[in-house]
């Protein structure tokens, strides 16, 4: 099939669905890829599409779509071809699990969170109830969360024991691809500080894969091997993070680079004027033309993605 | 309050270990719950007491009807014939005292409420003035305990099909969300703004008048049939009407709002997060969906058990049916006070059971619920 | 750059704030000690930022300031006015002297008002009866934060507003009966980061042009050095260091102050080879905090047999006031 | 404003909303209609008025639309009087010594398949002493004249046709009125179709006197809706029992939401001891039998509509909604806005009035209209179980009649049909409303 060492490789990915108002181009002609034991940071502003990215990848799709297509290679094989039931069998959660943002609400608030980590253990590894709770603790360790905890609810743990719980039942069927979506951004720093932490020994010490999707820049620094830069339901910037954090390319990058307070430099951040498009009925040409101080003719038309040594850029600068 | 800071304690928070198991938290909940409810439960009858007999309406027509009838009983009597007019009169008199000291009409309201309240809450509830069990007793416990099977018989049924039924076509409709049957159940929903007696009086025009298949009402034919086979069926034929009429005044709202709670709780972040795991469909259903919601699912059976209890008043009326509501109905009728008092205390209690039993099953499915606000969330 | 010659605007002294846990509704069953024993000066003109993790009592300490809370002990003192207790009337009339700007800024606006009602409602309350005066004043706020042209937001929803826009409703509200103390609570954590700087900018401006004293209370140190002058860490219901911003952010001398510091991430792509040095453990349960130092279980540098047992008070070290037994 | 129209036209997007407004619309024109045309003290004193209010109705006559879903047309009662006119010609021929002679004749066309009830002349006179003197004839369509009767009319008097036995044993039948309908020696069991005069001639023998005479037909069928035991035209209840029906409904769910709203407010916004007794209240009305109680004060007390009303309203405002407005409110109460409110000097009443209870217009507005079946059908059970207004015409008065005279055993279905049809329209409009409502004001329903 696809000759390529990509573990995840997503093709023209694209997720609209349908309000009263017209269809939200949520994701819309998605294109990147990940390597195996990689992380790669989606970054983006709320409402840019970046969490029905995740749920595009995972099928987790909202009652209302309009249209859901594209490729999603997993190890070289589509997996948008799959049907229903082979797709919950193999992929969900046996290949690609997630860490969702807020777990309190992530977690079934009437099922002992020992019970709830052991669940997908049990249907896709076909463990006994026994020996998935020895797996339980096992990830309990991994994660730092004490094991007695295994017969607590959620609502008696606090903010940054659910989220490690959370993790804790990501890992539980071992998978290649983990899919972390804003996992920190309702903690406090110092607990942010330490989940990463945690997310830095699973990476180098099981080889998992992440997507990290956050709208937080410094933190997501924290685990970037690549960054993806979502500005109105496109992708405008795939970089490597050495080059990324030191200088990105697009002007939209630049400018939300620029933003950042830094705690040990002292420049002066700037902010962007305006706001995003809607997704409802995106500007067409370039969707960061309105806001952009570099804008000329070209940009009201669609960018095409540059490569700039190896850097992916959807931008009229960018092309010779 | 300081909710963030109660947060910040609850997460370490040492629990004593009897506390923490779940016999111990729903023991201590029910007890302070079955507590308070007795206090409700006997406030509540007081209330009733008092609503029957303020301003002594009832006592007015009680001593009318003593005279009426001691008079009438003397007069009609050849044994007292002989006597002179005055002395008649006076035996009239002195009959009336006895009889109204019989029924506690001498003494003041208030203790003669708090009587009542005593009797009442120990079900000692009295003899009834102008009412007869079937068996020609007046002991108004016997009058309603007679009555009790047949309203039992009918909410039961109702009840059970109208709950049951309704929570698992609503589960599969939200499966098929926007599918024609789903539409249909929406479309149909308004119909549910009708009481069972309205629908009653169709049933009956259309199976009982038109087609002469069912019969108008009563529990039974007459004369009842010799086997208890033959009266079981009877009984069958004649509860199909009354308890249709029941589960078709309630049944498409309650598909279309069980339909509409699943869809909203179906869109809860865990269900996701249980679809991401790559659960069966069957498991979500189960342990996502279903378990959550429990609590509200048990909730909603007791207040339509709460409902339709209070609501029997009239159907069992229209269709005749020799229940609860009906006999109330009747002594109603009849001014019967202790008749109705007992009726309502026989209602006022089965709600307050009714209130409890909710309350124990709620604390045994919701970990959540404890005694006190110490540290809810 | 802190002025002893300037004038205290807010004096707090040992102020404790605790809620009482109760069972069964009626027994008492502990307290949490939200806010325990805080004492500091605020001068006319000045910009505090006040740094912790949620349930530090941050929140508390601010909402006792704005007289929605009940102090349980200590001495508030406004333009020297003694408002530790004020009831009905004039504590609602303290409330309407100190501007507050909210951490989420959709929730902050009633839904129900447009933008003119909103910015009203402080005005009718506090007595302004002539229409054309609100009116006037309304417009005049909305050129400050620089909601213009004013027409076109005047009759728009709150829902109708992006969050940048919302704030600047909400920091319009807080100024608009010209408060001299503006308590502004993460006023813009919950918004995107190209938004953020624009409004902690515009609150700035406004600081500066009216000379207002600002309390600025945030969890993110990175962005305490772009607004306050001087900085007051908390930590479990104490505030445990007080410093000269600059001298803080550069030179933390609590040890709870360094493991801030050392979590609070830059951009950078080094970030991910390395771990970072964290202390263990959580915040305490403040209805039982540890004895002595609260940090002291998690501090990796505590004295034994003098941190569980005493209770540091504010040492002079530098320019920073710290409670820590490691600068005695 | 624009929301007020933006809302609107969310509204009309639904075509539930559509029909519950058209019968909302229906009921209210139906409503004026009724209002204005009877006056309430003649719509009490005709609801209540007996034989001599009602003697031109036959009894248990289905309304005259049922002809149209039957082959067999039976006869539409009618009555004229030759005061009024209406087809009836008098003529008046002054004779010799004080006497006059009097003529009235009435012709009308008889095209059904059934004998009418009754028959009937009331006569009305006018004289000193000597009593006028009457002769009635009946003519067939063949044009064969048969006598009816001779005799002096005082001063009111009322001549039954078929109980007059005179006439009967000239006809030499008991039933008269098939003898008078069909053709003499035939043996058809049907009337003859076709064009009948009554001819009444009267002579006076006084200056002044005059004769004047009703005729009445009392046909099986009578008017647009029927009438019951008592000869009442059910148009009266059925009319007049739409004003009522829509007062008692939205005065009852209007005070009930509103009450329960702000109580709910209030309790939640104050907390402690305030909260905890209507907290305590709300779980003794819960064990109080709602019906029985409103059973007992109508029994025991009064059955005035009003009264109903307002112990409905009071048992009704502690209800299980009250938990439901608690729970918002509660939300609510924490809410930044509100937190906000008081930061800058609001006042309990206005946080209560201005801020908490607005943002709950959109819970409230659809609850409220979808209640408004459930307290018409309330008075409608009540009126069933014999507990309605005693002086007001309503419809389930009507309902009530119907079962007390067994109309469903006898198949007078139309009796307890009419106004059935009546409750259901109001049911259904506003439960159809209603459920709309709900939908455009709660989001989450939205896409649901």
């Amino acid at each position: 099939m696809f000759q390529n060492n990509n573990l995840l490789r997503i093709e023209d990915l694209v997720l609209h669905f349908g309000t009263t108002r017209g269809a939200v181009q949520a994701v819309d002609k998605v294109n990147f890829d990940l390597d195996s034991n990689h992380a790669v940071v989606v970054l983006g502003e709320s409402g840019c599409g970046k969490s029905s990215l995740a749920k595009a990848i995972l099928r987790l799709l909202p009652r209302n779509v309009v249209s859901y297509s594209g490729h999603v290679y997993l190890d070289g094989n589509d997996i948008m071809q799959l049907d229903e039931e082979e797709f919950r069998q193999n992929i969900r959660w046996a290949s690609i699990s997630m860490v969702p943002q807020a777990a309190m609400n992530a977690l079934n608030p009437v099922i002992r969170v020992g019970d709830q980590v052991a669940e997908p253990a049990i249907v896709h590894l076909g463990v006994s109830k026994n020996d998935a709770v020895a797996l339980v603790k096992k990830m309990f360790q991994h994660v730092g969360v004490p094991e007695d905890f295994i017969t607590r609810y959620p609502f008696e743990l606090s903010g940054g024991m659910r989220q490690r719980v959370a993790i804790a039942m990501a890992l539980v069927t071992s998978p290649n691809l983990i899919i972390l979506d804003e996992p920190t951004s309702a903690l406090d720093v110092l607990t942010q500080a330490s989940i990463f932490n945690v997310l830095k020994r699973l990476k180098s010490e099981l080889g998992i894969s992440f997507i990290l999707i956050t709208h937080d820049i410094a933190t997501s620094s924290e685990l970037a091997d690549r960054v993806a830069v979502m500005y109105a339901g496109q992708i405008v910037e795939v970089s490597d993070a050495h080059r990324f954090f030191a200088e990105p390319l697009h002007p939209y990058s630049r400018m939300l680079m620029a933003s950042v307070p830094r705690l040990r430099a002292d420049t002066e951040p700037e902010f962007i004027i305006g706001q995003p498009p809607s997704l409802l009925n995106p500007p067409k040409g370039c969707r960061f033309a309105d806001r952009c101080p570099r804008r000329f003719e070209k940009c009201s038309e669609e960018p095409p993605v540059a490569n700039v040594d190896g850097i992916k850029v959807k931008c009229w600068l960018y092309t010779s | 309050m300081a909710t963030e800071t109660i947060t910040a304690t609850t997460g370490q928070a040492k629990r004593e270990a009897f506390a923490h198991t779940t016999l111990g938290r729903v023991l201590r909940y029910s007890l302070v719950r079955l507590v308070t409810l007795g206090v409700t439960v006997v406030i509540g009858i007081y209330l009733t007491i008092l609503i029957a007999n303020m301003g002594g309406y009832v006592d007015t027509i009680m001593r009318n009807e003593i005279r009426d009838n001691t008079t009438q009983s003397i007069l009609a009597n050849p044994a007292f014939r002989s006597l002179t007019p005055e002395a008649r009169e006076k035996l009239i008199q002195e009959k009336i005292a006895l009889e109204e000291k019989r029924l506690g009409l001498d003494k003041p309201f208030i203790s003669r409420s708090i009587k009542y309240l005593v009797n009442a809450l120990t079900l000692n509830l009295g003899r009834a003035i102008n009412m007869n069990s079937d068996s020609g007793s007046r002991q108004v416990r016997l009058i309603l305990l007679e009555r009790l099977p047949a309203t039992l018989l009918l909410a039961g049924t109702a009840d059970l099909i109208l709950f049951f039924s309704s929570v698992f076509i609503a589960l599969g409709l939200s499966r098929r969300y926007g599918s024609l049957l789903d539409k249909i159940t929406i479309a149909l929903s308004p119909t549910s703004s009708a009481p069972p007696w309205f629908y009653g009086i169709f049933l009956i025009l259309i199976f009982a008048g038109i087609l002469h298949v069912l019969p108008f009402g009563g529990l039974v034919d007459s004369p009842p049939p010799e086997t208890s086979f033959g009266y079981g069926l009877s009984v069958l034929k004649h509860l199909i009407l009354p308890a249709s009429a029941i589960i078709i005044s309630s049944f498409f709202l309650s598909v279309y709002n069980w339909r509409t709670f699943f869809l909203i709780y179906s869109s809860e972040d865990y269900v996701d997060m249980a679809r991401a795991k790559g659960l069966p469909a069957r498991d979500i259903e189960r342990r996502y969906i279903l378990r959550p919601t429990l609590p509200t699912i048990i909730t909603n059976f007791a207040l339509l058990v709460i409902s339709l209890w209070t609501g029997f008043t009239i159907t069992e009326t229209v269709f005749l049916w020799p229940g609860l509501g009906r006999t109330l109905f009747q002594a109603i009728g009849l001014y019967d006070t202790p008749v109705i008092v007992g009726s309502t205390i026989v209602y006022a209690y089965m709600l307050g059971i009714t209130v409890f039993l909710l309350d124990f099953v709620y604390a045994l499915v919701d970990p959540r619920v404890k005694v006190g606000g110490g540290n809810q969330q | 750059m802190t002025d002893k010659q300037r004038d205290v605007l807010l004096s707090i002294q040992d102020l404790h704030v605790w809620f009482e846990l109760r069972r069964f509704g009626f027994g008492h069953a502990g307290y949490v000690k939200a806010v325990d024993g805080v004492t500091f000066d605020l001068h006319y003109g000045e910009t505090i930022a006040i740094v912790g993790e949620s349930g530090c009592g941050k929140s508390s300490l601010m909402k006792t300031i704005l007289g929605l809370n009940k102090p349980t002990r200590g001495a508030i003192k406004f333009e020297n006015l003694d408002v530790g207790t004020p009831e009905g009337e004039a504590l609602r009339q303290y409330r309407a002297k100190i501007g507050y700007v909210q951490q989420d800024p959709f929730g902050a606006l009633a839904p129900f008002m447009n933008v003119q009602r909103i910015l009203e409602e402080p005005l009718i309350i506090n007595g302004v009866k002539d229409p054309v005066e609100r009116e006037r004043r309304v417009r005049k706020v909305m050129e400050e934060v620089k909601l213009t042209p004013v027409d076109d937001f005047l009759h728009k929803f709150p829902h109708m507003l992006s969050g940048g826009q919302q704030q600047r409703v909400v920091i319009a509200r807080a100024i608009i009966l010209e408060p001299k103390l503006v308590v502004a609570d993460e006023p813009v954590s919950m918004l995107d980061a190209s938004v953020r700087v624009e409004i902690l900018k515009l609150l700035r401006g406004l600081q500066e042009k009216y000379k207002l004293a600002v309390i600025y209370i945030t969890h993110d140190l990175s962005t305490v050095r772009y607004f306050s002058e001087r900085v007051f860490v908390m930590y479990a219901g104490n505030v445990v260091e007080k410093a000269p911003v600059g001298s803080l952010v550069h030179n933390p001398k609590h040890p709870y102050t360094v493991a801030l510091k050392d979590a609070t991430a830059d951009p950078d792509a080094n970030n991910a080879l390395t771990y970072r040095e964290l202390p263990p453990g959580e915040p305490p349960s403040l209805v039982k905090p540890p004895p002595g130092c609260r940090f002291h279980p998690r501090c990796p540098r505590r004295i034994e047999n003098l941190c569980e047992v005493e209770e540091p008070y504010d040492i002079q070290a530098d320019d920073h006031l710290v409670a820590c037994w490691l600068y005695k | 404003m624009s929301a007020l129209i933006k809302s609107t036209r969310d509204l009309l997007r639904y075509p539930s909303a559509i029909i519950g407004l058209l019968s909302i619309g229906a009921l209210l024109a139906i409503s004026a209609y009724a209002l204005v045309t009877i006056p309430y003290s003649e719509a009490t004193r005709l609801w209540r008025g007996g034989e001599d209010v009602w003697y031109q109705n036959p009894k248990y006559a289905p309304p005259a639309w049922m002809n149209f879903f039957s082959n067999e047309k039976q006869p539409v009662s009618f009555a004229v009087s030759s005061k009024e006119g209406g087809g009836m010609t008098k003529t008046v021929t002054v004779g010799e010594q004080n006497t006059s002679t009097i003529l009235i004749t009435y012709s009308f066309d008889y095209a059904y398949d059934k004998f009418p009830q009754e028959l009937i002349l009331y006569f009305k006179s006018s004289f000193q002493d000597k009593l006028p003197f009457v002769s009635v004839a009946w003519i067939t369509p063949s044009g064969e004249r048969i006598r009816i009767a001779d005799l002096a009319v005082d001063r009111t008097q009322t001549f039954r046709i078929s109980q007059d036995q005179k006439l009967q044993k000239r006809l030499k039948t008991e039933d008269v009125l098939p003898a008078l309908f069909v053709e003499p020696k035939s043996e058809s069991a049907s009337p003859v179709k076709g064009t009948y005069q009554i001819e009444i001639s009267a002579v006076t023998f006084e200056p002044d006197a005059d004769v004047d005479v009703e005729f009445v037909m009392h046909g099986t069928l009578y008017g647009p809706a029927g009438t019951d035991q008592y000869r009442r035209d059910l148009m009266l209840p059925l009319l007049w029992g739409t004003p009522i029906a829509l007062a008692f409904g939205l005065l009852a769910a209007l005070g009930t939401s509103l009450l329960t709203m702000i109580i709910a407010a209030i309790g939640s916004w104050y907390g402690g001891w305030i909260d905890e007794l209507i907290q305590r209240i709300t779980e003794i009305n819960l064990v109080l039998p709602f019906l029985a109680i409103l059973i007992m004060v109508g029994t025991f007390y009064s059955r005035s509509i009003w009264v109903i009303l307002g112990v409905t309203v009071l048992l009704s405002i502690f209800s299980g909604q009250i938990k439901t407005y608690r729970a918002v409110f509660m939300q609510s109460k924490v809410s930044p806005y509100i937190e906000a409110a008081r930061a800058y000097g609001t006042t309990d009443r206005r946080i209560i009035f201005s801020y908490l209870i607005p943002r709950m217009i959109p819970l409230l507005i659809p609850a409220l209209v979808s209640s408004v079946p459930t307290f018409v059908f309330l008075e409608a059970s009540l009126a069933v179980l014999g507990l309605g207004d005693p002086v007001l015409p309503t419809w389930g008065k009507v309902i009530e009649n119907a079962f007390a005279d067994g109309a469903l055993y006898r198949g007078l279905y139309y009796w307890v049909l009419e106004p059935a049809v009546l409750l259901m329209l109001t049911g259904l409009g506003f439960a159809m409303l209603g459920f709309a409502l709900d939908r455009i004001f709660n989001p989450r329903l939205r896409d649901i």
